[in-house]
């Protein structure tokens, strides 16, 4: 085991974390952390899925009060016996689920306003002019810029990316000593996080303290003053700026890590492209083919094809119309306009079914809506799209060729668990993603869609993940990868596209562009 | 650049102004095109006293039901209420009858009785975790047999004879059956609670703190317990205030026949979980709501009463309310372009 | 429409009207109103449809409420039929403290009201009662039980509490077999949605464990069907003898079957009682009535006589009894007996 | 690798065995000591024939509580099941009767009217968007109404008189009434149709895709389209399943009968949805399944027969039940180290 390596001593600690130890039953999470945070800094928490991050600011946040060890705040002893609690010692937190931060039938006004409407401090009243402006100055902590009737909407309508900076505005609307921020920007594009970022900035610049956990690490390296690694349940390092990545991702990712700095970094720090990409080869026949197809209602239509044996990453903000290819593809929702030509099909799959059967895979968005099964084992999650492969024609189900399936992904994916019959529920974020992105490796694709695949997942399962799509791509599928994070799609992708407001601002194979090429064509230049 | 994250436009659901309103206002309609027909179809509908006779009549289940729509907001469903107006029914015959007490006294105990009922519920919910709708099947049953324990199986009426051959010394006495057959000017006393009752309900679900809570609690307890919300207090209060309605209910019920029939509050479970069930879909919310209920309410009863008057025979009465509640939810459901299901909302 | 439909209980047309009809029934039909605890079941929906057919020969418009067994509903029914003003109500069935308020607002309101099966405390007054006597029919049916079986045997009583039919047959029950010295060796039962259906494994347990028993009473003929049954299921039919009340041609059936337990019960026609009902408050109405009280005698039926003469229906039964045939109860010249 | 898989010891989830058995066979516990504790202290409940007739009894409502367990499968909740049975009872005692057909056409008659019912159901919930508990509601009262409507209200029974004064043609036929009296050895046949039907549930739920995609379309309906499954086809069908289901309970009631009772199958929806529910808790699955229900129905069932041998009055008894309710589900849920609820989930 890595010695923790001390940065040099810092002024007052808002928080000290002493021997903080935490367990699910048997499975032994946290095995005694130590740690500091002092107000003016923000510290980057990482550590690869499962390793407990999220864990250990439950614990802070007061979710977890059967913790043992203690944590001080401003030297003294705390009870983080509720979230209540927590907050009231001035500690805020936005979780990494961010279903668990927003309440379906309230307003968006509402929503950011619930922490007052929480508290048992306010009025008994519902004050609807009180709960608007509150829900104004939150917009306006974050810039957002919702207007009123925004806010009065149900905030159900909102899809995951305004959730996630609802639930971050209304956090910071807190103001409190230490702010928590665990994965905030999984689910936003460049431009939203390097908003939330400023914020972030500001906030530190006026003596806050912020803990951070994401597995961005460009991001890590833009903002944080310092880094700590848990690993196994215990800090294995904890280095202050300017971030030493040498010694950063062993203390993460173990003797593994080895083969990774070189690629992981090079992709995480900008500018470099990919190296041994294909180069574009003249008229390839392409696997389909769009027709003047209009994404968004008010978008003009949009001409595109997508090839065999390539990964095709497509950029864009959030509401480009992304998600909208995706399913208008994979024949989950219609497009406003428009006709879409697949090789080798007499007509575009109208139902997942069809597409599935004829090779054509999504992974959607948003995990926790429309992947996971409340109570699912891996193994049942898994081979559901492929339900009839484990199954005789009669349609009795082989439970073991179930399990091997399983296995397989578990292995080839490094998912921590203990085994194919483990609840969805009980793995980390990111050993989520790994299942519900695995469950599509297993049969060769003809077409893949990816849409945000990487979301929550760490350096090591993002290269392991890319790994295997790229191994789709080189059987001869085509893959698409939709994300809103450029650098995601250099590391894996041998052509680019730009999306903006259900446009092609940019097509072109990944080793002729650079980073800016793509920044410039957001701005649909 | 941070507006266009939500631009207006592509929610359609503005475009299709006549659909909305088909959709809010549909089910409301199809109340007012009823009582219109009855109206004019039925001159004994007319009249003011059989105006007045709806809400009377729709007073138990529509004040049942706002408790059932209480125990809805915070994602549970409550199956105890008919028992527990049964069991008021007997509790409060009990007390003045044989217990020879006021009608204040039944009064006051059965109210408390259905505060205990809604705690023990909130107990093997809350603490026990026993899921809501078997928790409140188990008390169902459990009531149910003790209320007739209580009884020995038998309707308590004024003065009846007891087991050792002398009279029971009380009687329904005056003032508790005003609850039924008092009026405050024209207006029926039953009428006057049904309204207060809902005001009240609206008012708390939709005007206070806690009512939004209520909904928070229903919807996502995790998110609402991570900002702070004592969630377990919040869902237990819920279940005690449906317990104290089905027994206002059951009151009524007992003043409104003038003894303890044991047989009383049969009925009104289905009813109450109907009207609350309908509620939801009035006004195209698709969440338990207080005007929802007592509309839902007050439809069934005015389709009772009108259907009866025409003569209808009671089971085509049933075909009747079959179609004219089909009509209303699909006016609600099938023309909106909402989704149909809320995640966290009994279904 | 129902209302048109012949009473299931007697199929016979009846004697048409020999005289024309008296004020008010010679212009535009009257409107009475009829209050009903319950229209659901066999008993009940022939009460209703003899009620139907002696209004529609009448002259008579019928307004029926129908509680479903919610007392609270009737009780809300007959104030809004109070409140109607119509020119008679009948109120059929009901518990004594619900319904004797409201007859007292309904005879003070200048109403004519009839009504049948509900005993009214004596201070209520200036309406019509009407009854089938359950005393007398518990009586006929136990002392065909004595007869059969003699005295101080094993005996079972399935029934419910709570219901006032039930209860007065009951009280009949337990003065029989204390006068007789049997011995009661279980009592069980239960009066649900589906009573038949429900009371088959309440009894089929009780008879496990008393398969002794020379006689079951179950004064009330949704009971009696499913006690037929555990009798039969126990394989005990020669050995237990079931004695009911009412009578349906469901009933009848089952009591007719080859080697069927139920060997008697006693009963009224309820098709031919609802219709005297209605007769009766028509002669009222028409100034030609004074009692204050009419009782619809119930006769015996037992499986012999049954048997004997294959009587199969109801119509049958009122044939071979013409008791039941209450064609000389509140009739005139021009209101002879529909039903 | 980059992460490597945590050893396997330390998350030894069978270090609380005695728990874990407790939430798993805790229900099953509760069941085999009442009934071995009925064997004991009652001799005639020893008797094959009464053992035997406990399965026949747990028969109608077991069937139909495992129509009500697959439609809980699909995340829904089938109100209609009791009108549907009630509605099998009158409609095959209709056409033996009065259409003069032999049995086997009047299960025909009935099972196919199930499964239209069933397909109504489906298309409300499915096509029209209506919330299930809604829709089959709404199917409840309309059924409810048809089936008197049909019959006009009357029990139909053998050779009754018709309105025009004949008789009618037909009568409940023998192979008919083999269904509730038949045997084959000394087995009843209505205990061998519910055993074949449990097995047959099982098997579908447990063992075979289809089954499986059920259970994925009541987890997450948005997820498992996403997967390919056809969303609306799997809750049509278990619709359906469970309309013909609660037919073929219907069929076990006219037959036990011996006529078209028209209140039977009154009681059976709050019994059929009880014994799926508490289903749910046995085996600690927390989940709607066949064994469940079955031993669900067999453990009322047990009660209701071993009170009634003890004498206990019907109130008792319900007393009783809910007391042994109580116990089983503290053992699955109270005890369990599983969260109660899951999201999604009908519970
Ligand atoms: N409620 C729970 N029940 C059982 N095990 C849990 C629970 N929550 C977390 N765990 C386990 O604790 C471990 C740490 O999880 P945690 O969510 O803290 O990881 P993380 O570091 O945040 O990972 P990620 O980067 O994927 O979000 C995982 O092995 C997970 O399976
Ligand atoms: N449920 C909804 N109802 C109405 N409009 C919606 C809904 N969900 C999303 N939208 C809108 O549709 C547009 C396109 O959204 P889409 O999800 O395709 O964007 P995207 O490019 O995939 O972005 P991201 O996935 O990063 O949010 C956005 O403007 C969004 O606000
Ligand atoms: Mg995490
Ligand atoms: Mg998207």
């Amino acid at each position: 085991m890595t010695p923790p390596l001390t940065a040099e001593p810092r002024t007052e600690a808002v928080v000290s974390v002493r021997g903080v130890g935490k367990s699910f039953g048997p499975n032994v999470v946290l095995k005694g952390v130590d740690l500091e945070i002092s107000s003016g800094e923000v510290v980057a928490l990482l550590g690869a899925n499962g390793a407990g991050k999220s864990t250990l600011i439950k614990i802070l946040a007061g979710a977890h009060p059967d913790h043992t060890g203690e944590v001080l705040i401003g030297g003294e002893p705390a009870r983080l016996s509720s979230p209540t609690a927590a907050r009231a010692l001035g500690i805020a937190t936005v979780h990494q689920r961010v279903r668990e931060g927003i309440v379906p039938g309230l307003t968006v006004a509402e929503n950011l306003a619930f922490d007052e409407l929480a508290g048992g401090g306010a009025s008994w009243l519902l004050r609807r002019r009180e709960v608007m402006s509150v829900a104004r100055r939150a917009v306006e902590v974050l810039d957002l810029g919702w207007s009123d009737a925004v806010l009065r909407r149900d905030v159900a309508t909102l899809g995951i990316s305004d959730a996630q900076l609802l639930v971050v505005a209304r956090t910071l609307l807190q103001r409190p000593r230490l702010l928590i921020l665990d994965e905030p920007t999984s689910a936003l594009s460049s431009a939203e996080a390097d908003r939330l970022f400023g914020v972030v900035r500001q906030l530190r610049a006026d003596g806050l303290a912020v803990v951070l956990v994401s597995h961005r690490l460009g991001e890590v390296d833009a903002i944080a003053d310092r880094a700590v690694v848990l690993r196994d349940g215990r800090v294995t390092a904890d280095v202050a700026k300017p971030l030493s990545w040498p010694v950063i991702l062993p203390a993460m990712l173990g003797a593994s890590a080895e083969g990774l700095k070189a690629t992981v970094l090079e992709h995480d720090t900008p500018e470099t492209p990919a190296p041994e990409r294909k180069a574009p080869d003249g008229d390839r026949p392409a696997v389909v083919r769009l027709r003047r197809v209009k994404l968004l209602d008010e978008s003009p239509p949009l001409d595109l094809q997508i090839y065999n044996g390539e990964v095709t990453g497509i950029v864009g903000l959030i509401g480009a119309g992304k998600s909208e290819l995706a399913h208008g593809l994979f024949g989950s929702a219609g497009w406003t306009a428009g006709t879409a030509e697949f090789d080798g099909l007499a007509r575009p799959p109208r139902t997942p079914g069809e597409a599935i059967r004829n090779g054509i895979y999504l992974v959607p968005e948003d995990r926790a809506d429309q992947a996971l099964l409340p109570g699912w084992s891996i193994q049942r999650t898994l081979s559901l799209p492929f339900i009839t492969k484990v199954s005789s024609r009669v349609g009795v189900l082989n439970g073991g060729s179930e399990r091997d399936r399983a296995s397989t992904v578990i292995e080839k994916l490094g998912i921590v668990a203990r085994g194919p019959r483990t609840e969805l529920n009980e793995l980390s974020g990111g050993n989520q993603q790994k299942v519900v992105v695995g469950r599509w490796l297993v049969e060769q694709a003809r077409l893949l869609l990816l849409d945000e695949p990487f979301r929550g997942v760490d350096l090591g399962a993002r290269r392991d993940i890319g790994d295997q799509v790229r191994a789709v791509a080189g059987a001869g599928g085509a893959v698409v990868v939709l994300s809103a994070d450029v650098d995601e799609v250099f590391e894996i992708a041998d052509r680019i596209l730009v999306l903006v407001e259900g446009a092609l601002t940019l097509d072109s194979p990944i080793t002729e562009v650079s980073r800016d090429d793509v920044v410039r064509a957001f701005s649909g230049a | 650049m941070a507006t266009e994250s939500l631009p207006a436009t592509s929610f359609a659901a503005r475009a299709l102004p006549v659909r909305e309103a088909i959709v809010r206002y549909g089910f409301v309609a199809v109340t007012v095109i009823l009582i219109g027909y009855f109206l004019i179809s039925q001159p004994n509908f007319r009249t003011s006293s059989n105006l007045w006779g709806l809400l009377v009549y729709a007073a138990p289940v529509g004040i049942a039901g706002l408790g059932v729509t209480i125990a809805m907001t915070v994602g549970g469903l409550d199956l105890s209420v008919g028992s527990v107006a049964g069991f008021a029914v007997s509790l409060s015959a009990w007390t003045m009858v044989i217990g020879n007490q006021v009608g204040g006294v039944a009064i006051g105990v059965a109210l408390v009785a259905g505060a205990l009922v809604g705690l023990i519920n909130a107990a093997l919910i809350v603490w026990a975790r026993i899921p809501d709708l078997l928790a409140t099947l188990t008390t169902m049953f459990a009531i149910q047999g003790l209320k007739l324990v209580l009884v020995d199986g038998k309707s308590i009426s004024s003065r009846m004879t007891l087991d050792d051959g002398s009279t029971a010394p009380g009687k329904f006495t005056d003032g508790f059956l005003y609850l039924a057959q008092g009026k405050i000017g024209p207006v029926p006393f039953p009428a006057i609670l049904l309204i207060v009752i809902s005001v009240l309900v609206w008012f708390l679900l939709e005007k206070t703190r806690w009512g939004r809570l209520l909904y928070a609690v229903g919807a996502n307890p995790e998110a609402s317990r991570l900002a702070g919300v004592r969630v377990g207090l919040y869902r237990s209060a819920a279940y005690v205030a449906a317990g104290v309605l089905a027994s206002v209910a059951g009151l009524l019920l007992a003043a409104r026949i003038g003894q303890g029939d044991v047989s009383a509050g049969n009925s009104l479970l289905l009813d109450a979980v109907a009207v609350a069930l309908v509620g939801t879909s009035v006004l195209g919310r698709n969440v338990p709501n207080a005007w929802g209920t007592v509309l839902g309410a007050i439809l069934i009863t005015t389709m009772v009463v009108g259907f009866s008057m025409m003569g209808l025979p009671y089971y085509v009465q049933d075909v009747a309310k079959g179609a004219v509640l089909l009509v209303a939810l699909l006016f609600s459901y099938t023309l909106s372009t909402r989704r149909a299901t809320l995640p966290g909302q009994p279904t | 429409d129902s209302t048109e439909s012949d009473a299931s209980s007697s199929p016979s047309t009846g004697p048409t009207a020999s005289a024309p009809r008296p004020k008010p029934f010679d212009a535009s039909p009257v409107t009475v109103a009829l209050v009903r605890q319950s229209g659901a079941g066999d008993y009940f929906e022939a009460w209703g449809q003899g009620a139907q057919k002696q209004a529609t020969a009448a002259n008579i418009k019928l307004t029926i409420t129908d509680a479903r067994n919610d007392n609270a509903k009737q009780a809300s029914d007959l104030q809004q039929a109070i409140d109607a003003k119509p020119a008679a109500i009948i109120v059929d069935h009901g518990q004594t403290d619900t319904i004797a308020p409201l007859v007292k607002k309904a005879v003070a309101a200048g109403i004519p009201t009839i009504v049948y099966d509900v005993a009214l405390p004596a201070d209520v007054t200036g309406y019509i009662a009407t009854s089938q006597s359950d005393e007398s029919l518990a009586e006929q049916v136990l002392g065909q039980m004595i007869k059969d079986i003699g005295q101080g045997q094993k005996v079972g009583l399935v029934s419910a509490t709570g219901f006032a039919p039930l209860d007065r047959r009951g009280a009949v029950w337990k003065k029989v077999v204390a006068d007789n010295k049997l011995q009661q060796v279980f009592f069980t039962g239960k009066v649900t949605e589906s009573t038949a259906t429900d009371n088959i494994p309440l009894v089929d347990a009780a008879l496990k464990q008393h398969p002794d028993v020379k006689a079951i009473f179950a004064p009330y003929d949704e009971i009696t069907k499913g006690v037929v049954q555990a009798v039969k299921q126990n394989n005990l039919q020669d050995k237990v003898k079931v004695y009911g009340i009412d009578i349906s041609n469901a009933d009848l059936q089952v009591m007719t079957e080859s080697g069927s337990p139920w060997v008697a019960t006693a009963a009224t026609d309820p098709g031919q009682i609802g219709a005297a009902v209605v007769r009766t408050i028509a002669l009222k109405l028409a100034g030609q009535f004074n009692e204050a009280s009419v009782q619809f005698p119930g006769v015996l039926i037992t499986q012999k006589v049954l048997q004997d003469q294959k009587i199969t229906t109801v119509g049958d039964v009122v044939k071979a009894e013409p008791k039941l045939k209450l064609d000389t109860t509140s009739v005139a010249d021009w209101l002879p007996n529909a039903a």
